[in-house]
């Protein structure tokens, strides 16, 4: 269980957590990568600015 | 679906007849599918006055399995509960009848939404039986709760005010709004929201496609908004092409700056435990903020906001389905809350993805 | 909702584990959403190669209530029942480990609707598994109920395919058709039919407004038409501008002349009993004649006819939604006879009115 | 554009003034658009009982820098040039007033598409001038470009009828029809055909999203495609969601084997020439088949055509703008060739890309 | 049309060579439309690197007439005008080239548009061309005519900066805003914005039907719009379903009362003699405020206003077509003022009513 | 209770059925006129033809 950075929920991870995964909160959805494991640290992910081109 | 033991008992209390007014309508139609799916209501009599003595399925295509017909609006059965689903001025002048004839009165027009004689008359055109606007409960369940179990008189918000309410309700709660900040609400809904009449405007050919500012000034929600809120509202509605659908967009610009942090804090602190409230702010993938079109449907709203640290704007974002969360869902929910059913009875129905424009 | 009885003693059995393959695409959503509201089954397992580790909402927004996760697809748990809902071609690669982690398999792709290997070879591109052709058994229940019930492999049914061979049917069952008429069927689809892979023809740009003939002739669903039917068509299918619905019109000439009492005796015949399959022909009001949109996000199927007094023609017409009664909805549905369940078991949604384009 | 010797030498003999009945209409508007665009046009009268005296540009807003207002159809000025976008059943009641003040009248109604009496009693409801019947030209001029120049009376045709015969003209021209086959004809349209009268079925809320069957047999163009065509055909139109289009899907099974060659000779035999034909039939990218909306806010149509070896069936696709090709452009083309102007004067549009649903 | 002297005269002149790099995608596709139809221009070269060697109409349908063929953007010819329609970030990395092969150079994407380094740098990526900064010449002819004669290196604005400068300009020219009021800025845009590179986001199937807000804040035409109106707005788009059009609803706030009558003088004195500008406020019949439809195809913007009694506020809508007015009809425009020519040259379509979503 | 002339189907009739009235068959869902009462004979009702106007 580690605690979102961006709404403060709780976020249960899985047993073989691996530093660098990816995962989305479900409270606010935002993806979180695992900077650490032990103990677990999360941050928000770098993000794919997806642009619409205009 | 945990829900068979409820409906079981439920089931064994016997369910509560129902009245339908104006079940030919859009509300109406959306009313007898909710109820006849509801494990604590059974629909009796369903009204209309062009349709009477017709199947129900020959106006409402989904519902084509039921043998129901409609009848008469003017010859009413006794039931337990009548919802009236018609256009504001009907219910106020046969409401005394309606309370006749059943014990719980759900309106889900504009008729008993107001607290005053004055405020109606200020947005509306003269009120004929104003000693009921006190005792009428406003439905939404997210602020009312508390108001609405033995309620006899209950009326539904409008689909634009509910979506404005849930969005900024928060923000007022938290105090990081207090009244006296501008507030702009840029309004975009579907075509059901015009009701069942056609009209040249809402003719398929002149309303498809359409981004068309229908009140620019002037609605008539904000009446609901101002007065639940305690707050002025700069509001405009524009008709984008959906059918079901009414999405608020707030521009808020709180006095004391806001993080992040606290906008989560104050959402979830209003949300988290409500069945029908879905926090939708960033994330991953296509949906990242609410859209009407992953509520259609549903009875659920969704609601996010963004911050914008270059001039301390909160952007909020709230999306409903009108005719559900926005009428006949909100209406039903409240009757659960003031009849003491399972909250969801009867609004299981969670939506559909992919999904067009519903 | 007279279901709750069956429920209850389903729920009192405890459900079936359910693995769903390909459930970040189209129609593995909608198995996520229907299996998690059925009473006999629950979801174990939703791979994705793309969104493992992610929120099934997140891609799903109509399931973001869940907690659900996706894994990926080569780890599968044991389970009860698994569907495989990924393009043609896996499943057959993958069948050996689907029939280990499982007892029931139910397929939603093309790979074992077909009888020989010779007919796969013809319309598809060679079998790696041909032995299973001849054990599944092809799932629309309103023709194939019988073989069904402890199925252990069960091909769902083409989209476009289903929609024709629900019309048809009762014409050859009646012996209005023999299998030697000329017959044309003229088929309208909604772009959830593509899947969910992004492609510039797929585009909203270059897809909206359309009326497209995207497979004018050699349509692979003939395959499937062709063997049910015992009978060739002429078979066209346009992409238009809607996103779930399939609607199948077909144009016969019936040898012998027959009367709109005939017809009605035929379809009555097929259809009268069956829970998902409602005849509309003519009547009154806006919805006279099958339409996809009366039926959107339900499993059920409209089907109905006219008469063509001039020339001896018989019309038919028949609308499902391409994501229910075209695969989820008619996986679950047969997957409900296998297993002994109540047929409308997690199928009970009726749809919406008014419903724009869903 | 290389047409500008033309227009000049047009406006050098100076304009033709013409009057526009029932130019409050779709194809009304259309017909105003087009004439003010055209060197040898100009309008002096617009027509509407209902907006008389309010300015074009309060209707049509795409006219609104015009300063041109409506006037009674009553009150007819003389001119050149008289076009008649009424309901059928009043071109023929006016007809005389028409012809009094205007040298050349085309009528946009079905009044004076049909040959005789008889036919007319046949699809509609008696004829009051039939003595006109035989002297009015079908206005297509792929098919009637000898016989309309001088013509003073001039039927635009059916929308439906159009697509339907520019399909399968060529079929017959080169003999590889004779008249005496199976010929289904499934057509798509838009809802610009219902003209611009409000009414339930055509509202926004009930039309979006639709593939409806509307007119499964008996469609009253089958009079004019069997008239021109000498055939009988069997014809069933849906509506789908798009505002401007039609599209007519033909599946005919010529008596002898063609082959593509064939089919190219034919249709190149017939439309290679033509202004406002274009065979599509392949090729690659998004648009490979005759679509509505590559033709849309055009006078073109687009034609063509896939051969189904399996059983000899030819499928024939064409589509068109109903309210350009369909009439208002079509009437435009047919009066330019009666009266010796440019056959592309005012035409010259030639649609957009990327296009939603024009 | 009067414009057939001007057009002669220009003839005589013989037309202007132009190349279009990016003629594949959305606003390439456009200018080669308006190129092609213009007087004074003719297309010698259209470039596309995936596309090369095939014809225009391959991948625009509407322009299936031409037989012009893509080339490679690598190789240049020598022409008078070359139109850059590529993604930002092309431009400035080739603008030496354009330069040496066009002696006017209108680019149409975001590279030029800013006046110094360190605003693109905050709104974009680095620039590598700095120095072409103040050469540049922002197109919108409305704002900066006096300088466009001449100028050999024009930026055309962004889609959403255009019609939310042309609503407010007005305002700020009239002295009613100073630039330190609070402005939101609430916009709904088509699916054309986003070119013509697939994208789940972008699919027909999770686009349609859809409110979805895209860019909450931090947009990045807020640096154009700030940069000329010289102030800071709060600002949010909305994606809508439709394909072509901007729709931006400004709410402002002025800090002395503003009557009607201001704001039409105002208006009217900014935008009277413009050709493209339409005033559309308030009036009658479907049509009262600008919306994107009436103007789709076109190069006109619709602006208009709504005074809000109870606060002060004032309402603002404009609309526009993203690929006419928010880009290509906007280049043309401007390098028709550059250069000499009838600002209306090329640019004359009306647009279309009745239409669905073009 | 009367049978439906389109469909076959029968079509349950309530207690005070005057001549004239229409219903609409619950199967077919085409209207239906009531040409008498007593026996109850049906027959299909004059259709207002909708015209689409082309
Ligand atoms: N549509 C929405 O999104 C929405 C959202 C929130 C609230 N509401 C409110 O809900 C109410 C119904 O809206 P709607 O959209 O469902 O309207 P609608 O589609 O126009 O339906 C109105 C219904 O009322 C009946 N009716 C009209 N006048 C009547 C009268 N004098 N006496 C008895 N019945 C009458 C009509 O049927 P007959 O003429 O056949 O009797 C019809 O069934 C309105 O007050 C509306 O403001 C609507
Ligand atoms: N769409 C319809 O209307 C319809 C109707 C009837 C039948 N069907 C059939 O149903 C099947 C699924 O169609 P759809 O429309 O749902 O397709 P879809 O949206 O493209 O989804 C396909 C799914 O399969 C997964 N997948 C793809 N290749 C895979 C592989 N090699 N191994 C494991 N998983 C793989 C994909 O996810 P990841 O890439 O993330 O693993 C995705 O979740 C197809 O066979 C189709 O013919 C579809
Ligand atoms: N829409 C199509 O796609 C299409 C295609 C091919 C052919 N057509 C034919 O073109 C004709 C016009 O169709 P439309 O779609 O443009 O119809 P519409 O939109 O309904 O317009 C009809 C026009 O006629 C006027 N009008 C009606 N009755 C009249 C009368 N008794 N006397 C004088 N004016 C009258 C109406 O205006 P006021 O009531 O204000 O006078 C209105 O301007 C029809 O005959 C139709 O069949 C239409
Ligand atoms: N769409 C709008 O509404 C809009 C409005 C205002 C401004 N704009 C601006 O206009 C520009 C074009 O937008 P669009 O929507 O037309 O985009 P688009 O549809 O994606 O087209 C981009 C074109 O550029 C070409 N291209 C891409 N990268 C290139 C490169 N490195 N070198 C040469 N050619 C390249 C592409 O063709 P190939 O890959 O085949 O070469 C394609 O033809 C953008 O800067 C956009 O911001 C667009
Ligand atoms: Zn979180
Ligand atoms: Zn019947």
């Amino acid at each position: 269980m580690a605690e979102c950075v961006e709404c403060g929920a709780d976020v249960p991870l899985h047993d073989d957590l691996e530093s660098g995964e990816i995962i989305d909160c479900a409270t606010c959805g935002v993806e979180l990568e695992v900077i650490d494991v032990n103990p677990p640290v999360l941050d928000r992910a770098p993000e794919l600015e997806e642009d619409w081109g205009e | 679906m945990a829900a068979a033991t409820e409906e079981q008992t439920a089931e064994s209390v016997s369910a509560l007849s129902t009245t339908v007014i104006g079940a030919s309508g859009y509300t109406g139609g959306e009313l007898l599918r909710l109820l006849s799916g509801h494990p604590n209501f059974e629909v009796a009599q369903a009204t209309s006055r062009e349709y009477a003595n017709k199947t129900v399925g020959s106006v409402h295509p989904n519902l084509r399995g039921t043998g129901l017909r409609f009848s008469e609006p003017d010859d009413l059965d006794s039931v337990d509960v009548l919802f009236a689903a018609t256009p504001h001025g009907v219910s106020m002048e046969h409401v005394d009848e309606f309370k006749e004839s059943a014990d719980t009165v759900v309106d889900l027009s504009a008729d008993f939404r107001l607290e005053t004689e004055a405020e109606y008359d200020e947005w509306y055109d003269g009120h004929v039986c104003p000693e009921y606007l006190d005792e009428a409960v406003y439905a939404l369940p997210e602020i009312f709760r508390e108001e609405l179990p033995g309620a006899e008189l209950i009326a539904a918000g409008g689909c634009n005010a509910t979506a404005t309410i849930l969005g900024l309700y928060p923000l007022f709660d938290a105090g990081i709004l207090s009244g006296s900040e501008q507030i702009v609400v840029d309004v975009k809904v579907g075509s059901s929201e015009g009701g069942a009449s056609p009209s040249k405007a809402s003719s398929h050919v002149e309303r498809s496609g359409i981004v068309r500012p229908y009140a620019p000034t002037g609605h008539r929600h904000e009446a609901e908004i101002e007065a639940i809120l305690d707050t002025s509202v700069s509001f405009t509605a524009h008709a984008v092409d959906m059918v079901r659908g009414a999405s608020a967009t707030s521009h808020v610009f709180p006095d004391s700056p806001v993080s992040k942090g606290d906008l989560w804090k104050a959402y979830r602190s209003c949300y988290e435990e409500e069945p029908f409230v879905r926090l939708v702010a960033g994330g991953s993938g296509v949906y990242r903020y609410p859209e009407p079109k992953a509520v259609a449907g549903t009875n659920n709203a969704e609601v996010g906001f963004e911050l914008d640290p270059s001039n301390k704007r909160v952007v909020v974002f709230s999306a409903i389905d009108n005719l559900m969360k926005g009428s006949a869902g909100q209406a039903v929910h409240a009757a659960n809350v003031a009849l003491g059913f399972e909250e969801t009875a009867g609004l299981e129905f969670q939506g559909l993805h992919p999904v067009g424009s519903p």
